[in-house]
């Protein structure tokens, strides 16, 4: 069976010396706490986690980017599962600081290559450079396109439309550009 | 024109009396040729409506014609992306002249349920005009069948001499849009889509810089 | 225009690659999709998938809505088949929050995914042997079984195509016996159109010679590359997540894995043909064996649900392969993050690897053995 | 008119019927069909996109050498067609003429086949 997080910690100080592990617990209920790696140590503690042969962690099946706006920084998150053993999820965590210009995190794509579309879609939506990845383009949105749109603070261009009972935030859309309300807003408007 | 007692009588007697242009509109109603261009979830309804229960072929429109140069009905079926939007201007300049367009789905229509998105173009008809508009997301097969009975409706209301694709001053070229650093550059084509007067006028110039 | 000589020096003529884009609006890429190919001649030499045409921000709009707000756009992101989007969706949150789902619901979603399974394995072969260039018929066999799932899916659910059926711990409406009836019946008569299909086409020579040796998937250019669902197991990947996961009540129900040996297209095909015999075998026991009771869970509160903090991923055996729904909660009614791990997208990685040296013909046909869909290969 | 001319009646009637046909359906549209070239729309199709690249490439030569093959045994069936119509009423020398023709052209498939014309480089 997998080991623990805990046992996953030892092995993982021991075979990769200096890395900087920490354990981010996730609910009670799901029970799958995160190993949380310093980005230099990443990738050998991806090597690690997939040749060990107690883990043989082979299968990367999910890459996430998440925008932590309060605490300044995003998260980077893959789940990994091994196929030859049947078991997992094993969560990575690498974390960098939320300004485009340092928000630099090893690519796992070397180690795994399921990972190459979905960093580069982390890349697309969040603006994370993956240093190491072998194709780092836009993948989502069209090439020419400036702002990493799912960040936290991403301003969506005014092109909303007219709606006949604009609520909450299209209403402070509208109001926002300049816009005139249209009489029927201005009633809802009153009421509230 | 002969008046209509005569003309019923006449056909009584197996003798029809048309107009060319009945007989021209009759043609062009009877095999319209959609464009195949599916985009999402309302394409998998469209081929449900091509296939054998909802049957397309009743009304002459089963022949799916994968260029835009054999096909003279454009149905929008799905969200249209704004990465998709010059494509979609783009074939519908390339289709010959008597062209119709069909927007299905509440996606074509106003960009339904994905509007208030940062990629989701809020409608197609921001860039070209269209004739029929089907609710729903994604509406029925039999909703299609209707959308393509009432182009027929529309089509047979036509007249050959007031034809806009007879008519030298007609606009038959819908610029297409350019992806641009924050969102297509112009947000709509000021021709086609008209907002409502009371309402900001999103086409000028004040729109297109980072507001 | 012709810059290098005629002859080169390996004495044959010079030939030049031509690049075209198999564009967003082509009639065999299953939707928006477009491949940068540079050919030979026929042969393809590279190819880049482009996506991205389709990409409605699914992610950013579940963002700013309540939990079960998302529950129906889940059904518009692999649009072939929404119970099971759904099912991947509740399960991720019953994960993260701990709900305990009642016997019968869990019975009532294992009928609603596998009757899914069955009307997406239909038509993705329907698809596939179009591209063969069988122009329409086989599509129309398929789609006819696919009516008559989808007539008991809007009996369910109240439509066809987008059910949002599942609900936090359970489902939202309960089976009458009728229902169950019309889904006896429709499991009944399903082999009888899987024989005919196979008669017809899996010994027909020319899928034979157009769909064998094309396209082979290597086993651990598989696992390396995340590839998950029939186009894994084809290749030889003995992995199928309810058989891992024992997600829901698969631990009680008996039915093979089928594991194919070469991983070309062939074998994707005749895997989607095998698997939709293993659905049956889970169905008839299903439908056989459902006990009464509740169909949702009680602690469940509609108004005003809401996650305790934290993050959690949940994952099902759809049926283009893993759907996985990557959920972060701070406590509020909203998510903080809604990441979906979506088959088909992460499929596309090794379409490259799979295309070189083929003819652009038997691209298409690989890339219709994949079998993806749009909705989900962007979001 | 003897009879004799008349046969011929037909073959004339048939060739203007032939030459008609084609002909007709591209002289009404090319009078009836509104014709509005515009940049765009006379650009050249490439599934919705701007077309990049350059066509005129100096592509293989197989192409040509599977032409010519279909063509040969195209012009072939154009010559048994009307003795394919009739060939009942007809003697045995005739047959074996035939033959012979046939057989000649399947000498010349043998030898496209040997030749590896009908596969694909």
């Amino acid at each position: 069976m997998i080991p623990t997080s805990e046992q996953l910690c030892e092995a993982i100080r021991v075979a990769v010396p200096g890395a900087v592990i920490e354990i981010v617990p996730s609910t009670p209920a799901a029970a799958q706490p995160a190993l949380l790696v310093d980005c230099e140590h990443a990738v050998a503690v991806a090597r690690y986690l997939k040749d060990e042969p107690t883990c043989r962690l082979d299968f990367c099946s999910c890459v996430t980017g998440v925008d932590y706006l309060a605490k300044s920084f995003i998260e980077v998150v893959y789940h990994l599962y091994s196929v030859a053993l049947k078991h997992g999820p094993v969560v990575l965590k690498v974390r960098a600081p939320r300004e485009l210009d340092q928000c630099r995190v090893p690519s796992l794509t070397p180690v795994w290559r399921g990972c190459e579309f979905q960093e580069r879609e982390a890349y697309d939506l969040y603006g994370v450079k993956f240093a190491g990845h072998p194709d780092l383009r836009r993948i989502l949105m069209w090439n020419e396109f400036a702002d990493h749109p799912m960040r936290k603070d991403y301003v969506p261009p005014a092109d909303y439309e007219w709606e006949p009972t604009p609520h909450d935030e299209v209403l402070k859309r509208t109001k926002a550009a300049g816009g005139i309300m249209p009489p029927s807003a201005a009633a809802t408007e009153v009421k509230k | 024109m002969i008046d209509a007692g005569l003309k019923s009588e006449l056909q009584k007697h197996g003798v029809f009396v048309i107009s060319t242009e009945w007989l021209y509109n009759w043609g062009r109603k009877s095999s319209i040729w959609p464009l195949q261009f599916g985009l999402a979830c309302c394409a998998i309804e469209m081929i449900a409506a091509a296939a054998a229960r909802y049957d397309l072929a009743r009304f002459g429109a089963e022949v799916f014609r994968a260029t835009p140069r054999q096909a003279d009905l454009m149905i929008v079926a799905g969200t249209v992306t704004k990465k998709m939007a010059p494509q979609v201007v783009r074939l519908f300049n390339q289709m010959p002249e008597p062209k119709y367009v069909i927007a299905m789905g509440a996606c074509a229509i106003s960009g339904g349920p994905f509007k208030d998105g940062y990629n989701v173009l809020k409608g197609v008809d921001r860039y070209i005009p269209v004739d029929v508009h089907i609710p729903g997301c994604p509406p029925r097969p039999e909703a299609l069948l209707h959308a393509i009975i009432t182009l027929q409706e529309k089509i047979t209301g036509q007249h050959i001499d007031r034809a806009r694709w007879y008519d030298a001053k007609a606009t038959t070229e819908f610029p297409i849009p350019v992806c641009g650093e924050h969102d297509l550059l112009p947000p709509a084509n000021p021709e086609v889509w008209q907002p409502p007067k009371d309402y900001r006028d999103v086409t000028n110039e004040e729109s297109t810089k980072k507001p | 225009m012709i810059a290098e000589p005629l002859i080169n020096s390996a004495g044959t003529i010079t030939t030049q690659t031509l690049e075209i884009s198999i564009g967003p609006q082509h009639p065999s890429t299953h939707g928006v999709f477009r491949m940068d190919v540079v050919l030979d001649g026929e042969i393809v030499r590279a190819l880049k998938p482009v996506v991205g045409y389709l990409h409605r921000n699914h992610e950013q709009l579940a963002e700013k809505m309540a939990w079960l707000g998302s529950m129906p756009y889940t059904d518009r992101l692999d649009y072939f088949n929404s119970m099971s989007n759904n099912w991947a969706y509740a399960l991720a949150v019953e994960k993260l929050a701990g709900i305990k789902v009642p016997a019968r619901a869990e019975y009532i979603r294992v009928i609603m995914a596998e009757l899914s399974r069955l009307q997406n394995h239909a038509s993705a072969i329907g698809f596939l042997l179009q591209d063969c260039g069988a122009w329409g018929t086989p599509l129309l066999y398929a789609f006819k079984e696919r009516e008559k799932i989808l007539d008991f899916f809007e009996t369910v659910s109240g439509s066809r195509m987008m059910c949002n059926y599942f609900r936090f711990g359970g489902v939202r409406v309960d089976l009458a016996e009728a229902m169950l009836a019309m889904a006896r019946k429709i499991v009944a008569e399903f082999p009888k159109f899987l024989d005919e299909f196979e008669k017809l086409m899996t010994t027909n020579e020319v899928v034979l010679a157009r769909c064998q040796r094309v396209g082979i998937l290597p086993k651990e250019l598989a696992i390396a590359g995340s590839i998950s669902g029939p186009v894994a197991r084809a290749s030889g990947v003995e992995y199928d997540i309810r058989k891992v996961d024992k997600y829901g009540i698969y631990d009680r129900l008996e039915f093979g894995v089928p594991v194919g040996e070469v991983g070309d297209v062939y074998d994707r095909y005749y895997i989607r043909v095998l698997e939709m015999r293993e659905a049956v075998k889970i169905l008839q026991q299903v439908l056989r064996d459902i006990p009464a009771g509740p169909v949702q869970a009680v602690e469940v509160k509609l108004r005003g649900f809401k996650l305790p903090a934290g993050d959690g991923y949940g994952r099902i055996e759809g049926p283009k392969g893993e759907l996985g729904f990557y959920l972060v909660s701070e406590g509020g009614p909203k998510p903080y993050r809604y990441h979906i791990r979506p088959p088909s997208f992460i499929n596309l990685t090794v379409l490259e690897d799979m295309c070189l040296g083929h003819k652009v013909a038997d691209a298409i046909i690989i890339l219709g053995s994949i079998d993806i869909v749009l909705g989900e290969v962007d979001r | 008119m003897d009879s004799y001319s008349t046969q011929y009646l037909f073959v004339v009637v048939f060739l203007g019927v032939a030459v008609a046909f084609p002909l007709a359906p591209l002289i009404l549209s090319r009078l009836l069909a509104p014709h509005k070239p515009t940049p765009i729309k006379t650009d050249t199709y490439e599934c919705g996109l701007t077309a990049k690249g350059d066509p005129w490439v100096q592509f293989r030569v197989g192409y040509y050498i599977y032409a010519l093959v279909y063509v040969i045994f195209a012009a072939e069936t154009v010559f048994l067609y009307p003795w394919a119509v009739a060939f009942a009423g007809l003697s045995l020398g005739s047959f074996i003429a035939v033959m012979v023709f046939v057989l000649l052209l399947v000498e010349g498939l043998v030898y496209a086949w040997a030749k590896g014309a009908l596969e694909w480089k």
